[in-house]
């Protein structure tokens, strides 16, 4: 399982060649192979590397538990903040110096347990930040216990019987708030997230990517890989994104729906 | 009554004009020419039934403190005010309405609840008003133009102050002010003749040019706009709330932006943010709100990130009493927050220091990289003082980071150990400085590290730098008449002026007492005040806690135990206190 | 090698089964009559990557500390634990495999690492795990069969402790886990001798008869659950977290309630709103999640309202190093929050303190309507040591609260002032007592009030209840072979046991060194204290903090400056580290 | 303006005598003459009086603001917290007994700023406590600043060009947690509310009661006594409360409609 160290240099030096993905810092990610998180990143490093952003014009503001690591592995400015405040500190930094492209980064845990008073705020500021909630409906970091967003039934050391208490739906939070800009992705979609990526990052005011991911360490019933790619599918065909009262229609019957949820100019 | 010096109190509901009074007269003293020192108290609910002071002391000196005593008193409401009696000095006078509207039951009167020794002087404040103006609202002017004409001072001070209050009301209302203002002053004239009382000495013309009234909040925000503040990002709290208004309306006229946030986790965390980003920033809260961004707080020592934070400390503990005064959060704010996260805490004395210490606090948060809190109290921020405050200069808006050399780029490490502790910090935007930061325990290239040498190098680098901090912090002052003391007082924040006052007092009559004023409270000057200590028999420490604070923090470097003078009354700590504590203390060391 | 006392370390990746193996081995050694302490070391990251370290020791009396050094090595992973042979003891034993798997680089095996005075000793762990189970992972039970067969143990009490560990999956993983750890045990036995290394003290059988191999995790959720503890509310948080698992699953089995909540300001809330309704109610968190609870602790305070807060601290500041352990948040924990808020904080030093201190917080949160502060760390809360608990009792589940006379029905005072400063609280559903509590400070029926006498006979209230608990905390306790003392060590929390070894050590070499124990962080016991200090010439505390936190508490009650020894490695400190230090301290003196 | 000694305790003696009256406590309440608060109360007390609790049997858990002053106007147990913690705090309060009936009555401050991140998990959990939010879009207590829930252009101390921030709207929040009811209420129809009142507390779960209110002291413009009459009306006849995707649509048109938006039992 361990990567000699020669292995990794080589690894490394792949992946500064390949233009693609030069925006990857030195340090390699260290969350567990096969978690959601790498194609997550890989979506991302797409967009921007497509979008030539500047590395030096980038900052990641990231939250506490596996998701915030993405900080340390990104050749760009990375600020870990405390658990559950990226919302708040994103905002100093963009109202700071606006022609930095901002990102906060972050899990469900730390953006909608102890974090979910600031997202209402964010949304109402309307601070040109794009935030990408990394959703793996568990507590990664600190070893697997329910999150807001677990499905109820789901077993855990803090749920032993099932977790009982209604789960969120951020995209649906994120639309009652009144945001500008909703998109759902799915971690094992990078091709696809990169085009909305990029649009989101294009988006004039605060923009909310809600990645449905995989722990593969500590979840092997739920959110499996197997599980979400059985589920996840393309918004319909007719699907108007422009819509407000159509989209949380439609997001009030589908949970598995990929796209631009909601996008207003 | 000493005729240079006198403490005035203005008495009655918020419907009464009390507060509108007592600014008024603040506002017209000072264009006499006298020195001014005023706070008012009210209660915490909004509505306007509770009692409402406003509490002047006019001077020609510069004014430490308030006096023990009143030596004025202006009833707009006898049934408020007669609670007041007991703070009158001897012989003070009194002015109320000998006239009141409605029919008074007997000893509703303040008349009857003075002591014999009380100069009484009833004016029919409302009738006059009613006379004048058709507006019994303006009761509070007749008052104004009665303690004129009993001082005989000039009313020319008075009329623009009225003039100017009213301006944007018209003509009509200004008018009638200023004839109820008159009716008030020409009544009592009348009736009571030119010397009725001691008149008040005429201060120097022109003394106060240049010098502005203003509260210890204003001055804060002053302050910080002239040090071209950037960012301010704020939720409100009494007594800070007044420093948030004043930026909404200024900072954005500047350049700046301002930003009310959802509370006092996400404000700390913006200014985070925002001085990361390279920009100046800062917050100001009250004990509750401090309490909150105790985590934050840590993880901009950890990141070593500039902050600023006023903490307008209230009588707590929770949420206590929000409209009165306490010294109570010097603990929380040295010691708040996880693990040991040294921060700069300094304390202004005064309303000028409000301004010079946050032009410092900016400075210092971004030479050291740190959060700095700088602790008020509710009677500081809401006193007003005339003073004159320091042109804007270049000087205060100077860029204090030390950014990293260009030398550097492409191998930069944005932690490295220096021998000031400070490592020269890169700002997003920069080209060739790529770094991460994090609360997690790092290497000097900012990656999460957990080995023992790295998190002992840290520690040290983080506590050096903040020892270090102490050559660009003011530093403590001493007001001594001698070498060997008997008794030396050691003071901090708004105790201070009560405190000198009384050492000074104690001086005059010959004992051996020094003062020391602590203006940095961490890190703080051990030496200069362990060297202070030595030379006293005795030392006090007076403040407005329970547990005496800053005797927690500095006891220690006494050779005795210190002693202490705590008092949680919510109110400022009263020079006689301060002397009876003295002289008992005095007693026993000389028999 | 003492042969009746060792340290054990496995090292290697958890994918090599470390901590597993480290689990075995210690239940199997307390089955034999040793005492065990022991504690493992893991990255905080998720993967399995990271170098893993489990640490045991063992003997015949309780354990009060590890021992600077490692007699015993066990490597299941060369590449990771050639780091640990700077820790080797002289002549230490080390086991490793010789003939991995793969070919190995030069200087890759630890054997190229280790001193020439080391016993190594190869044995082909993974190929036995092949040939008797044809699984590579079973290497960690072959290393166990080796070790047993090198020290001359009874390998009969190890195979029911595999037997158990493996219960659920089916007797056939059982047998083959047997059936390594015989090969192991065999082939070492066949390899090397009866006589290999000198065989351990076979101690008493049954001598551990009663005890249980507990973490101090473990004990404090055991301890709250046999007070009959009713509500758990919780926000996972490393070292905590584990004692929030376990009431999730056993606290709804004895009728209480167990809720996750949506973080710390919530759970600490939720503990207030479940005591306020008279309930016995808990959370436990670590120092970010202690700074987010201050402003509602304050609220506590002011509303004397019980709360039981485990502060399980880990290395600071911010998020520190979150598995490794310090000392660090005593500060936070004695003066966290706004304004003037005592309330009780305690240290257990041990497992079983662990135990009992948490029966006792819960006890002291009602009795004295408070929250209590429970501080623990890392090194504490995750390590294992064979105790003896007391049975559950009626005395543990004992009812604390005070609750007031049927006479004060309808006239009821909850904020009476009172000698003792306890105010009779009754509960909602209470009839005929219904009364009002705030944050606010307040009358003694609790409606708000500013006045100054109120806030004054109020704060003197809450502060003299909470230094009148002083009588029910447990008292400092001393370890000192005479009365007067060149040195004497001042400890608490996890850090008494490595100070009470060198103190003992220091003693039986003569040395006039004398420990005091102090269980009581706040309020603390100073006349004892002082007491103590006044018999010593020097006094050291040392702790594992920067800044020397306990001695900043207590440092003024000496009379000289007291020396500090802290450390922040995010490792327990070393008994050798305070010996060395103690044998400095003494040279000087006697110079 | 002040009301003597006697009058009060007149005034006192009449509303104890008043059976109708009896939960409210010796105190009076200190808002302001003319506050929309006391319309909130009379409807509560109403309903607190016919359904026959016991006053010892009630809790009211409050936070800070004007509105949290109510904990001291009533006669029954009240436990006035700290800022925007309310429902973590109700919620402890409910499981340790849940004998007793438990209010949390907080502002919008309160609530929907500093305490927003509380309001889902208070959801989620569903724990049987009754929300009273009083919604005077201000803070009032700390003299007019502009609140989550103040209309775009809003000029306050805090806001001295206008409000530039979205509004927030808490039931459609609510709904959009999954709350199980939701009722929007007129502080100035205390009949019409007291029935719906009754129908929350009963609801077994946590019920929301948004409370339009104003604030006469800090607010002269906008959510003045008049602005609300002119808007509140009732919610259409055909309206039906127990279709959440028909609620929401509902709210996303209509701001001012009273009534119980949504109720699942
Ligand atoms: C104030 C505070 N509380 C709790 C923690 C412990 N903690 C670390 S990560 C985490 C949750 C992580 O979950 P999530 O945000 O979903 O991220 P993931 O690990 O799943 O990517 C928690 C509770 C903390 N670091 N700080
Ligand atoms: C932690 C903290 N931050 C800020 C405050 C100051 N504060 C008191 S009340 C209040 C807002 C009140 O607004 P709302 O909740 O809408 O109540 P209202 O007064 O309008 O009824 C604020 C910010 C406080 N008491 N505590
Ligand atoms: S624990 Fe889960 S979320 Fe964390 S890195 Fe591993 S797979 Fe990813
Ligand atoms: S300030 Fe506004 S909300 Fe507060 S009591 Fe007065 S009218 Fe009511
Ligand atoms: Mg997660
Ligand atoms: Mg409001």
């Amino acid at each position: 399982m361990k990567t000699s160290g020669k292995a990794l240099a080589e690894k490394v030096k792949q992946i500064k060649e390949s233009d693609m993905l030069s925006i990857r810092s030195e340090s390699l990610p260290t969350w567990c192979p096969g978690c959601g998180y790498f194609g997550i990143q890989q979506g991302l490093n797409n967009a921007i590397q497509q979008l030539g952003l500047s590395h030096h014009k980038i900052v990641n503001v990231t939250g506490i538990g596996c998701a915030g690591r993405y900080a340390f592995f990104n050749d760009a400015y990375g600020l870990h903040v405390v658990h559950g405040r990226l919302l708040p500190v994103a905002t100093g930094v963009k109202m700071a110096n606006p022609e930095l492209t901002v990102f906060a980064v972050g899990g469900d845990g730390d953006g909608l347990a102890i974090g979910a008073g600031h997202l209402p705020h964010m949304v109402r500021r309307n601070v040109n930040v794009n935030y990408m909630l990394f959703d793996n409906s568990t507590f990664g970091l600190t070893k697997g216990q329910i999150s807001p967003t677990s499905p109820i039934g789901t077993v855990s050391k803090a749920s032993p019987s099932g977790n009982v208490d209604t789960p969120l739906n951020a995209t649906l939070m994120a639309l009652s708030y009144g945001a500008t800009f909703v998109a759902r992705l799915y971690a094992g979609d990078p091709k696809h997230n990169t085009a909305i990526i990029k649009e989101g990052i294009k988006h004039e005011g605060f923009s909310i990517f809600h990645f449905y991911s995989s722990c593969v360490t500590f979840d092997k019933v739920y959110k499996t890989w197997n599980n979400l790619k059985d589920n996840v599918h393309p918004l319909p065909p007719t699907y108007d994104h422009a819509n407000l009262k159509h989209a949380i229609d439609h997001v009030l019957e589908d949970d598995f729906s990929m796209g631009i949820i909601y996008k207003n100019d | 009554m000493l005729k240079n010096d006198i403490t005035v109190e203005i008495c009655g509901t918020s419907g009464d004009g009390t507060i509108a009074a007592g600014g008024l007269l603040n506002e017209a003293m000072s264009r006499a020419g006298f020195s001014v020192i005023a706070y008012d108290s009210y209660p915490s609910e909004i509505r306007g039934f509770g009692r409402c002071v406003t509490k002047s002391r006019f001077g020609l000196e510069q004014m430490l403190a308030f006096s023990d005593k009143v030596d004025v008193l202006i009833s707009l409401n006898d049934s408020q005010s007669y609670s007041r009696t007991p703070f009158l000095a001897k012989n003070a006078v009194v002015l109320f309405d000998n006239k009141p509207l409605a029919k008074v039951k007997e000893g509703g009167s303040i008349a009857a609840h003075v002591g014999p020794d009380a100069n009484l002087f009833g004016v029919p404040l409302i009738n006059l008003a009613l006379e004048a103006g058709a507006v019994r609202k303006g009761k509070n002017l007749a008052a104004l133009g009665a303690f004129v004409a009993l001082f005989g001072l000039d009313p020319d001070f008075f009329r623009p102050v009225i003039t100017n209050k009213f301006k944007t009301k018209g003509a009509e209302v200004i008018e009638t002010n200023i004839k109820i203002f008159d009716a008030g002053f020409n009544s009592t004239l009348n009736n009571y003749g030119e010397q009725a009382v001691e008149a008040l000495f005429a201060p120097v013309k022109n003394k106060n040019k240049g010098k502005i009234l203003v509260s210890g909040n204003a001055a804060i925000a002053k302050g910080a706009l002239d040090a071209g503040l950037e960012l301010y990002f704020g939720y409100p709290i009494t007594p800070a709330t007044p420093i948030m208004e004043i930026m909404a309306k200024e900072l954005p006229l500047k350049g700046g932006k301002f930003q009310l946030m959802e509370d006092e986790i996400a404000s700390i965390g913006a200014v985070i943010g925002g001085s990361y980003a390279g920009k100046r920033a800062m917050t100001a809260t009250s004990g509750p709100g401090l309490a909150l961004m105790a985590e934050m707080i840590s993880l901009g020592v950890m990141t070593e990130i500039p902050a600023v934070i006023i903490d307008a400390q209230r009588a707590g503990p929770s949420t206590g009493i929000p409209t009165k005064t306490e010294q109570s959060d010097l603990h929380a704010a040295v010691f708040g927050g996880p693990g040991d996260s040294p921060r700069i805490v300094i304390a202004p004395t005064n309303v000028k220091e409000c301004y010079e210490y946050i032009v410092k606090s900016l400075q210092l948060a971004e030479k050291y990289q740190t959060p700095v809190i700088m602790l008020t109290d509710c009677f500081l921020n809401n006193r007003v003082e005339n003073v004159l405050l320091p042109e804007k200069s270049s000087d205060q808006m100077k860029d204090c980071n030390i950014y990293p050399d260009n030398s550097e780029k492409g191998n930069y490490k944005r932690y490295k150990i220096t021998e000031s502790g400070i490592s020269p910090r890169a700002v997003p935007g920069m080209e060739g400085f790529v770094f991460s930061s994090t609360g997690l325990e790092h290497t000097n290239d900012g990656k999460p590290a957990d080995t023992p040498q790295i998190h002992m190098e840290m520690n040290e680098k983080r506590h050096r730098k903040i020892l270090n901090a102490l050559n660009d912090l003011p530093e403590p002052e001493e007001f001594s008449t001698e070498k060997l003391l008997d008794l030396g007082l050691i003071t901090w924040g708004s105790s201070v002026g009560a405190a000198l006052e009384a050492t000074l007092k104690a001086q005059k009559k010959g004992l051996k007492v020094g003062m020391l004023k602590v203006p940095a409270i961490y890190p703080y000057h051990s030496d200069h005040i362990s060297n202070f200590m030595n030379r006293c028999q005795e030392i006090l420490i007076p403040e407005l806690n329970f547990t005496g604070q800053l005797a927690n923090l500095i006891g220690h470097l006494h050779k005795k135990v210190v002693l202490r003078l705590n008092q949680t009354t919510g109110e400022p700590i009263l020079v006689c206190d301060i002397i009876n504590r003295v002289e008992d203390i005095l007693a026993k060391i000389n028999k």
